[in-house]
């Protein structure tokens, strides 16, 4: 127990501190690689609530594909960082006061949570027995949740589309390749054979 | 567990969206997409009719493990988000090919936004809602930025985006709230779960961060600060359509969450909404007093509607939802004929949004100019024309369930709100006439004239909207 | 020919001949001719229709007459109910007679978008006839309201210099009084369960709810009227509008008030009504006496007699409120006699201001050198206006100052102080336009009445010496309905004041 | 036959007025405006047609009146006309009818009488003025509304023509239209009555409260049932025909110019002459006295009203008498007179010698017409001047005019054997013999009256015939005599004024009481123990002489100050200027009024409409209710900043202040 | 000291409010404003989590997944539209994006 809990303590800890760190530091690329620390950190505690499966979701999605994209893109726009803007104070305590009264309320929420037998009775999926986490999950994901499941795949199949529209540029004087086009190219298209009378000359 | 038990067939105008959304996207691709624009658009709106189509005559009933419902309510708002999409789509056709935005993707992206949109109205879990919710939203953020070399679009795109984005994310932590609360995510066994005796309050808060998302759908305030800037910097034609279909799901699907799962708290979600309700008027109202551009205009104004239809809501009746539907379905109309009006302020082939554009109307395109006074007077809900009726609906629920201050309150604001719907009638009929407008496009005059009829009319033929809503509503409450 | 639904078919025709005017196009010229021409056939077929309600119309019953019902909204028990008693169908009768007149009296003066305006004109008298014969107390609500859009029309299109001030000064002014109404509707709707007026005459609100719905109410009405200090729309709107524009304001739009106070007010609030009488004797007796004086201060013709109708008005609202047969008579005359008299009277500026396009007093002068008929025409509705004996305006004065003698002597004592101001002002203006040298160049070539406007007053003239000579045709009409409204409101007091003192023993 | 008395002049009216317009309308179509366009003197054939019908008209009914006296008052039938129904609304039930008892015939005779002969005299009066038609149609309107007026079965109807004659007034003295001063006098001719309708109109509500009608002969006959009840008027109790019968008088008052509503009596003087003939002395001023005589029976149960009639018409026959003492405007001094003889009417009634003040209406209309339509000869003859300073020393170019002017001047004087004679004498005795503190003011005050009104009808008489010619030479050549048509009815009224009181005494109190009763047949009313007229046969003989003592010595005064010793009238005025002032400026009604009535209702119209309407009601109202919604827009469209942490500022506030909500209500 | 509920609730609550914090508390880069949303998701998605695992429900997981993978799909629109918004104006400054107010 005493190791969980210092684990917790641990992961807790250090997500937070990050987590403050990445909404404070002024160089995005720094706030890009503490997210990704944040992150590994929220993997620990869901390793500790036993959630294996999303712990390694969240590493391989967030770590290897969202934050690595927003580096990406951090990179790419090339944004002058030393430039700092003024009134950065100015909502400062307004801001903390909002910040700390949504906290203590959450908080105090959380606080007063209970198992109760009335929310046992209508759990949907209880968590199986003798069944690891993984294989849990995909007993449910592709049956139970189908629905789900195919409008989670809309949802990224709009984000492609998304992406494309917004982003996509086919530049003027780019040579591309044009596969169908390339094999389908015969001889007679190619070549050309003129006979050159003797002696004229082209 | 077979296909059956999954119950497509409720769920076949979704699916029958979804794939021709797939299908069409094949298409344009493979057209080319100079040409496949107008057949993909024409496709689209096909789809649509097809979709209203089966949505009517659909077997309705529960799917996927409950997480699905195609019941009256459903239906009727599907029809009207799907008119309203439709329309939509129809409205950008010539605007996109002049504006330089012709790309086969958007039909398919209002399409597959659309079809967000039918399974927001359907859902029965937080979990379909959710995903219907994004799935939705994230192609509004891609449309609304669909002009990407202007600025104002794609400063729309952002903004929306942004704060769309912190709104899925108070929505969702509201839902873990409600999850761990009551250990369920689904409407049904919420229902029967929370009662005003049983009503945890983790599960309370949620609701409040679920309001909170939800009211920044369909732009409630303080939740609506996005909506001028995206409305007007969005294109046109996407601003028209987000005035209507979007607002008509999240507004369904508010009620749906609220009667639904929390239907047995009433009381302690009432007086929120009613607060809202009177914020949303009463920004709506005074705000747009000042605008000069016709869009932002017309932004605020459905600011001002949405708290409209809150009150109805805030009745937290049979009666107040059928308040609300109808109330919807006059709102799409008026909002429609409205764009189209807006979308017909051309000169000399370019857009024109400032309403000091629309000055001496009157004298220069008469017929335009009587229909845009027909729907001002009907968006200031002065009798006999159809708002009106949505107006009187409304508050009829709210004075039957109590509510008599905030239906003063709300009346009172119309009457704010009435006027810069007249300073609109004002520059068309009292002010010298500008320089006039391109000729209108004859589909943009079908929808004027259908849209202003429809409102005449109502009058004189409220029953056929008025029993749909009510049997809708019946159908939420009627369990 | 009984069982046809006149009434409907009164009300609706205007709207068939707007209907019609939509299809006149063409060259300009002949669409503003023809557009009259139509126009002016409607409104007065429709005229002519509407005398069978009279001639057809029984004395001896205070039923409603002519009553149609049809489903309108049958799930929310609202339906097409229309119908007239003695209350109201002299106001039909009064809007269908002044619309042909109106249109007449825009003959020339309206020479841009004839046809707009013809619609808007048409429009108008179908909301207002409407108004009139709802049985139905959101029918009613929807004609009352929708009198706005054209008025609004009207003002802002064909209007003077601060049109748009007026136009909107009126419409969000009447419409934030209405809306409250609106709210008042759904409160009876909601206790009672109908909006149905003879169910809802009948049905009793409790004394509480009766406060409020009655403060609703005049809240609507009192602007419409108007009463004092809300009448402040009235000068502006009269004077912005058209000649026509203000005939039919002050000829059966402020009509609609008191008529709502005679149905609505009244017999379904009719202990409120009595508690908060004094509150309308009060304010009508400021209006009187107030507007009066403020009249006599105007340099602007159509304001003077923008404000002495607010004065007649209060009049008007006191004897509504006597709860005698007296009153509410005299103040149904008074309103019928005053939306001709009034009329006439804007058609009278009307007739010089088509001549000079000026409204201020002090540019006529002397204008019976040129205008003998016109002088006699104005003295005569001038005369009216004071309440002259042997024309319309006096019966009703003398009615409802009975009635309100009756009913309280201080009320009648200052109420019967128009008598005199109205004298002063009326006169005034009088002689500060028509009397005196003609010394003005402009003045100097102005052309008598032509035959078009002979035709414009000769009816209001025979009208208003027939309602000053033999007012019995009208009051006959009037009076077993008025009888029956006090008697209901008398029962309905008394069996309160009844139970107020069980209560106390 | 009868209800042609009434509706001959209004259909002579009608035809005059019509040809009126008619001709107005060419006129001002033809001509280009002439702003003094009045250059046709001769009377066109369209004149003469109106001219004729009206004279026709009334002199028709001036026949067919003394038909109906001669079998109505003389004959004792009296008989009451119903034409049709007026107004019905509840119980209230109003006919128009014609009521015609003796009180009723005396008047027409008067009233057709008079009209007949200013009618007639107008013809020549008015041959210079253009508008001929005009005038004799408002002529004879006029007498329609008088006579409806004398002929009124109720009260309304009475009221009716008590506003006909007023619009009527109002129409003649504004006759001149383009003389700024006569449609002022008009207008305060018709405003001042209207005070006096005001209380008149009240009254008829009290009376319509009380008896349930307002039909005479239910109001007479239930007047004794009545005369107890109370009443309550404007938060008191009072007795109940008090209160009635007082707001009636002030009715008469405004009707009949007796003080404090007398203003707009001499101002009337600005109409035609004959006009201040008929109306302005003859009988529509004397309709306040008609209808207190009418209403006789229910005034006799007011016994504090009839003080207050008494006090009243007392202080006016003095206060008038002494204006009329130094006017030097010929018509003012006779309006002047007039005022000061309607007062004399008035107490008479007050003492309920209602007889003797009918008998003094009438003789009354006799003399002072023929004065008037004699100073009218004279303002004819000397080219329309007014001023008797600018007169003087005609008397030999006029001698019919100034026959008839002595023989109105002897009848209003009251010399012995003139009409003036019998009835003032009659009721200064009246008032003496009311053994009341009321009765003997009013008789030292008609005493004193009958002393100035020798004066001031003396002093007319001399300024205007005697002495020095005054008026320029210009004017002085043309004084000639009036042609027939005006002297005759000179000649007939002459003829009036010398013997209508002795022709009439005895039906009215002058002689004996039984036979006076019997005249009457009910038509006045006296209650028990009003007997003033009764003992006005027996007072002492000094109280006898008195009128005439006054007489002479108004007469001996005027003999010295304007024949005698002409630089006294000046001297005396000098001695006593601050009186004399006073005097002359009519007590100073006219500027008491202008400054606490007029002016302070235009000061009110004004502010109110600008600060009240304006700034007030507009301020607070809609303007300012629309300035704060701009405001408010202002301040809203700052929230919106176009930033978007702003945006999300006020989401998260809004979700802190909804869960902080949430958990408050929860918690 | 044993580690309840409470403790990953509060844990993700100071997440959610920072990832609030630092929406408006930046001015410079949206690019941070996103992470900060990230942050929230996170938070949402530790909520989840830690009641699935106290309530014994694999529901919270499930639905945890499908928040991973929209919240992906929503960084890729948000980063697009990022992109031509920064093609177009040349900074992705929060205090530059304010072309449209009132």
């Amino acid at each position: 127990m005493v190791v969980q809990a210092l684990a917790f303590y641990l992961f807790a800890t250090i997500a937070v501190l990050s987590a403050t760190a990445v909404v404070t530091v002024r160089n995005p690329v720094h706030s890009v690689l503490l997210l990704i620390l944040t992150f590994f950190n929220a993997a620990g505690l869901f390793v500790l609530l036993g959630a294996e499966f999303l712990a390694m979701l969240l590493v391989v999605v967030y770590v290897g594909a969202v934050a690595v994209l927003f580096m990406f893109v951090v990179m790419m726009l090339d944004i002058n960082f030393v430039e700092m803007r003024q009134g950065f104070l100015n909502y400062l305590p307004i801001g903390v006061l909002i910040a700390v009264v949504l906290f203590v309320e959450l908080a105090f929420v959380g606080a007063g949570w209970t198992l109760t037998d009335g929310t046992v009775a209508v759990l949907a999926q209880p968590t199986p027995v003798g069944v690891n986490n993984v294989e849990a999950l995909g007993q449910l994901i592709y049956t139970d949740y189908a629905y789900i499941f195919q409008s989670a795949g809309l949802v990224l199949l709009v984000a492609m589309i998304g992406a494309i529209v917004l982003t996509l540029r086919h530049r003027e004087g780019v040579r591309r390749q044009k596969i169908s086009e390339q094999i389908k190219r015969t001889r007679a298209d190619t070549l050309e054979v003129k006979k050159v009378p003797v002696g004229r000359g082209i | 567990m077979g296909v059956s038990m999954l119950n497509l067939g409720a769920a076949l105008p979704e699916i029958f969206m979804a794939v021709s959304a797939l299908a069409l996207l094949m298409l344009g691709v493979f057209a080319g997409k100079d040409k496949a624009f107008r057949t993909v658009s024409w496709l689209a709106v096909a789809v649509h009719i097809v979709a209203i189509i089966l949505v009517v005559t659909g077997q309705g009933g529960s799917a996927f493990f409950g997480q699905f419902k195609a019941d009256a309510f459903a239906q009727f708002c599907k029809v009207l988000i799907l008119i309203g999409s439709s329309v939509g789509i129809v409205m950008s056709m010539k605007f996109a090919e002049r504006e330089n935005m012709s790309r086969f993707e958007f039909p398919i992206l209002i399409s597959l936004a659309t079809v967000g949109m039918m399974a927001m109205v359907s859902a029965t879990d937080m979990m379909s809602l959710y995903l219907g919710l994004e799935l939705q939203s994230l192609a509004l953020y891609v449309v609304a930025a669909i002009r990407r070399d202007t600025v104002r679009s794609t400063e729309s795109g952002l903004k929306y985006f942004i704060l769309g984005s912190i709104a899925s994310g108070i929505l969702l932590y509201g839902m873990s709230m409600v999850y761990g609360f009551t250990g369920t995510t689904s409407f049904a066994v919420l229902a029967d779960t929370l009662t005003g005796g049983n009503l945890p309050v983790g599960a309370m808060v949620g609701l409040a961060f679920i309001f909170a998302g939800l009211c920044f759908k369909i732009s409630a305030v303080p939740f609506h600060m996005w909506t001028p800037d995206v409305y007007e910097g969005a294109p046109t034609p996407v601003t028209s359509f987000f005035a209507v279909a979007p607002k008509i799901a999240g507004l369904a699907l508010f009620i749906r969450v609220a009667v639904g799962p929390f239907g047995g708290v009433v009381a302690d979600w009432q007086q929120i909404i009613v607060l809202i309700s009177i914020l949303s008027m009463m920004l709506g109202s005074f705000a747009a007093l000042r605008q000069e551009n016709i869009k932002r205009l017309m932004a605020y104004s459905s600011i001002g509607h949405v708290g409209f239809a809150l009150v109805g809501l805030a009745a937290g009746t049979e009666e107040g939802v059928t308040g609300v539907l109808v109330y919807l379905g006059i709102y799409l109309v008026m909002n429609l004929g409205t764009f189209a009006v807006i979308l017909c302020m051309r000169r000399n082939d370019r857009m024109n949004e400032e309403i000091t554009d629309l000055a001496g109307l009157a004298k220069t395109k008469p017929l335009m100019a009587a229909i845009t006074a027909i729907l001002m007077f009907s968006m200031a809900g002065i009798p006999p024309l159809a708002g009106f009726f949505g107006k009187f609906y409304v508050f009829k629920a709210a004075v039957d369930a109590g509510l008599v201050t905030l239906a003063v309150i709300g009346l009172v604001t119309s009457v704010v709100s009435a006027y810069y719907y007249l300073r609109i009638i004002k520059v068309m009929y009292f002010d010298e006439p500008v320089e006039g407008f391109d000729r209108n496009g004859t589909e943009m005059n079908v929808i004027m004239a259908l849209a202003t009829v429809a409102i005449l009319v109502f009058v004189f033929f409220p029953n056929p909207l008025m029993d749909s809503a009510a049997i809708a509503a019946a159908s939420l409450f009627g369990q | 020919m009984s069982d046809w639904p006149i009434l409907s078919i009164v009300t609706f025709l205007p709207l068939l001949g707007a209907a019609l005017l939509l299809f006149i196009n063409g060259e300009e010229a002949n669409v503003a001719r023809n557009s009259r021409g139509v126009a002016l056939w409607t409104s007065v077929f429709t005229f002519l229709v509407s005398l069978m309600l009279w001639v057809n119309f029984d004395k001896t019953t205070a039923d409603f007459q002519f009553v149609e019902k049809a489903d309108w909204m049958p799930g929310l028990n609202i339906s097409y109910h229309m119908g007239v008693d003695g209350i109201s169908v002299l106001f039909v009768l009064l809007a269908t007679f002044l619309t042909p007149i109106c249109i007449l009296s825009a003959w020339e003066a309206i020479q841009k978008r004839v046809k707009e305006y013809m619609i808007a004109f048409l429009v108008l008298e179908t909301m207002m006839i409407g108004m009139f014969s709802s049985l139905d107390g959101l029918l009613f609500y929807l004609f009352f309201e929708g009198v706005l859009i054209p008025m609004f029309i009207i003002i802002g299109v064909w209007g003077g210099q601060r049109r748009v001030y007026a136009a909107f000064k009126l419409f969000l002014y009447t419409l934030l009084g209405s809306v409250l109404m609106l709210v008042a509707l759904l409160a009876m709707y909601f206790d009672a369960g109908t909006t149905d007026i003879p169910t809802l005459m009948q049905y009793g609100f409790s004394y509480n709810m009766q406060l409020w719905l009655w403060l609703a109410f005049f809240a609507s009405f009192a602007v419409k009227v108007p009463m004092w200090p809300v009448h402040t729309w009235l000068p502006d709107a009269h004077v912005e509008a058209p000649t026509a524009g203000s005939v039919i304001l002050a000829g059966v739009l402020l009509k609609m008030g008191g008529y709502g106070f005679l149905r609505f007010s009244l017999p379904m609030m009719p202990l409120a009504s009595e508690t908060f009488a004094p509150l309308i004797f009060t304010l009508s007796i400021i209006a009187i006496i107030y507007t009066s004086l403020v009249a006599l201060a105007q340099q602007d013709m159509k304001k003077l007699i923008a404000y002495s109708s607010i004065a007649h008005m209060g009049i008007v609202t006191v004897g509504a409120f006597t709860f005698n047969q007296h009153g509410i008579e005299g103040s149904i005359f008074q309103m019928l006699s005053h939306g001709v008299v009034s009329g006439a009277l804007f058609l009278c500026v009307g007739v010089v201001y088509d001549r000079i396009h000026t409204r201020e007093i002090d540019a006529y002068g002397g204008l019976v050198h040129r205008m003998p008929s016109y002088a006699l025409i104005f003295m005569f509705f001038t005369m009216a206006s004071v309440g002259l004996p042997g024309t319309g305006g006096f019966v009703g004065e003398i009615l409802t100052l009975l009635g309100a003698f009756e009913a309280n002597t201080w009320v009648a004592f200052f109420a019967a102080t128009g008598l005199i101001l109205g004298a002063a002002y009326a006169l005034y203006l009088y002689r500060r336009i028509i009397f005196g040298a003609l010394t003005k160049e402009n003045l100097k070539t102005i052309l008598d009445l032509s035959p078009r406007e002979w035709l414009l007053f000769a009816p209001l003239v025979i009208v208003v010496l027939w309602m000053g000579v033999y007012p019995v045709s009208f009051l006959d009409v009037m009076h077993v309905s008025v009888e029956n409204l006090v008697n209901h409101v008398e029962t309905a007091q008394a069996a309160a004041a009844q139970a107020a003192q069980l209560t106390a023993n | 036959m009868y209800p042609l008395i009434v509706f001959l002049p209004l259909i002579a009216a009608i035809i005059a007025g019509t040809i009126t317009l008619v001709g107005a309308m060419s006129t001002a179509k033809d001509a280009p405006h002439d702003s003094h366009g009045h250059h046709h003197h001769g009377a066109s054939s369209a004149d003469r047609v109106a001219q004729l019908v009206t004279v026709c008209g009334v002199v028709v009914a001036f026949i067919i009146s003394v038909f109906a006296f001669v079998d109505v008052a003389l004959g004792g039938n009296p008989v009451t006309i119903q034409l049709f129904t007026w107004i019905t609304s509840g119980n209230f039930d109003v006919s128009w009818a014609l009521r015609l008892d003796t009180l009723t015939c005396v008047m027409l005779i008067v009233v057709t009488g008079v009209s007949s002969m200013v009618h007639i005299y107008s013809i020549g009066y008015m041959s210079h003025d253009p508008d001929k038609p005009r005038f004799m149609a408002y002529l004879s309107l006029f007498t329609f509304a008088m006579l409806m007026l004398i002929t009124a079965d109720n009260l309304i109807q009475l009221f009716f023509g008590w506003e006909g004659v007023g619009l009527a007034s109002y129409l003649l003295i504004g006759f001149w239209y383009s003389k700024p001063s006569a449609s002022a006098a008009a207008i305060k001719a018709f405003l001042v009555n209207r005070v006096g309708d005001f209380g008149f109109a009240l009254g008829i509500f009290a009376v319509y409260v009380l008896f349930d009608s307002v039909q005479f002969d239910v109001i007479f006959g239930n007047a004794e049932e009545v005369a107890g009840t109370k009443l309550m008027f404007l938060g008191h109790q009072f007795e109940a025909l008090e209160v009635t019968c007082f707001l009636l008088f002030i009715g008469a008052m405004g009707k009949s110019a007796q003080l404090g509503l007398h203003t707009w009596l001499p101002d009337a003087m600005e109409g035609p002459t004959p006009v201040s003939a008929l109306i302005h002395a003859a009988t529509m001023v004397t309709a306040g006295v008609f209808m207190v005589a009418r209403l006789s029976p229910i005034f006799e149960y007011a016994e504090t009203t009839l003080m207050i009639v008494t006090i009243v018409g007392a202080s006016t026959a003095f206060f008038a008498a002494t204006i009329g003492c130094v006017q030097n405007d010929i018509k003012r001094v006779i309006a002047y007179s007039t005022c000061s003889q309607l007062g004399y009417m008035f107490f008479a009634c007050g003492v309920s010698a209602y007889s003797a003040g009918v008998f003094h209406l009438m003789t009354h209309g006799f003399f002072k017409a023929l004065l008037f339509l004699g100073a009218g000869s004279v303002i004819h003859a000397m080219s329309d001047e007014q001023d008797m300073r600018k007169m003087g020393g005609i008397w030999k170019m006029v001698p019919l005019t100034f026959a008839v002017m002595m023989i109105g001047t002897f009848a209003i004087t009251g010399v012995p054997g003139l009409a003036g004679f019998y009835s003032k004498d009659l009721i200064i005795e009246s008032a003496y013999a009311a053994h009341t503190g009321v009765g003997l003011y009013a008789f030292w005050a008609g005493v004193l009256a009958a002393l100035m009104t020798s004066f001031y009808s003396w002093r007319l008489i001399f300024m205007t015939f005697f002495g020095a010619p005054r008026a320029d030479e210009r004017t002085m050549a043309h004084v000639h005599e009036s042609p027939a048509v005006m002297t005759a009815p000179l000649l007939f009224l002459a003829v009036g004024a010398i013997f209508a009181g002795w022709f009439a005494k005895d039906w009215f109190g002058g002689g004996n009481y039984e036979e006076m009763l019997n005249f009457w047949n009910g038509a006045i009313f006296m209650a028990e123990g009003h007997m003033a007229l009764e003992h006005s046969h027996h007072v002492p003989g000094w109280v006898k002489l008195a009128p005439f003592v006054a007489m002479i010595s108004g007469f001996a005064l005027a003999v010295i100050m304007y024949k005698l010793v002409p630089s006294l009238p000046r001297t005396l005025a000098n001695t006593f200027n601050g009186l004399y002032r006073f005097v002359l400026n009519k007590w100073y009604f006219d500027e008491l009024y202008d400054k606490i009535f007029v002016k302070p209702a235009f000061a009110l119209g004004y502010g109110l409409w600008k600060s009240g309407d304006g700034a007030i009601i507009d301020g607070c109202g809609p303007d300012g209710v629309a300035a704060a919604c701009r405001n408010i827009a202002r301040r809203v469209s700052a929230i919106q900043s176009g930033f978007v942490y702003h945006y999300a500022f006020a989401m998260l506030i809004g979700i802190a202040a909804l869960v902080s909500y949430t958990i408050w209500k929860m918690g | 000291m044993e580690i309840g509920l409470a403790h990953y609730l509060t844990v993700a609550a100071i997440l959610f409010t920072l990832g609030i914090f630092g929406i408006f508390m930046n001015r410079k880069n949206v690019i941070i404003i996103m992470m900060s949303i990230e942050l929230m998701l996170l938070a949402v998605n530790i909520n989840f989590v830690a009641f699935s695992s106290f309530l014994g429900d694999l529901v919270g997981q499930v639905f945890t997944i499908f928040v991973l993978t929209v919240a992906a799909a929503e960084a890729a629109i948000g980063l697009a539209i990022l992109v031509v918004y920064f093609r177009n104006r040349g900074t992705i400054a929060v205090e530059d994006i304010n072309m449209m107010k009132g």
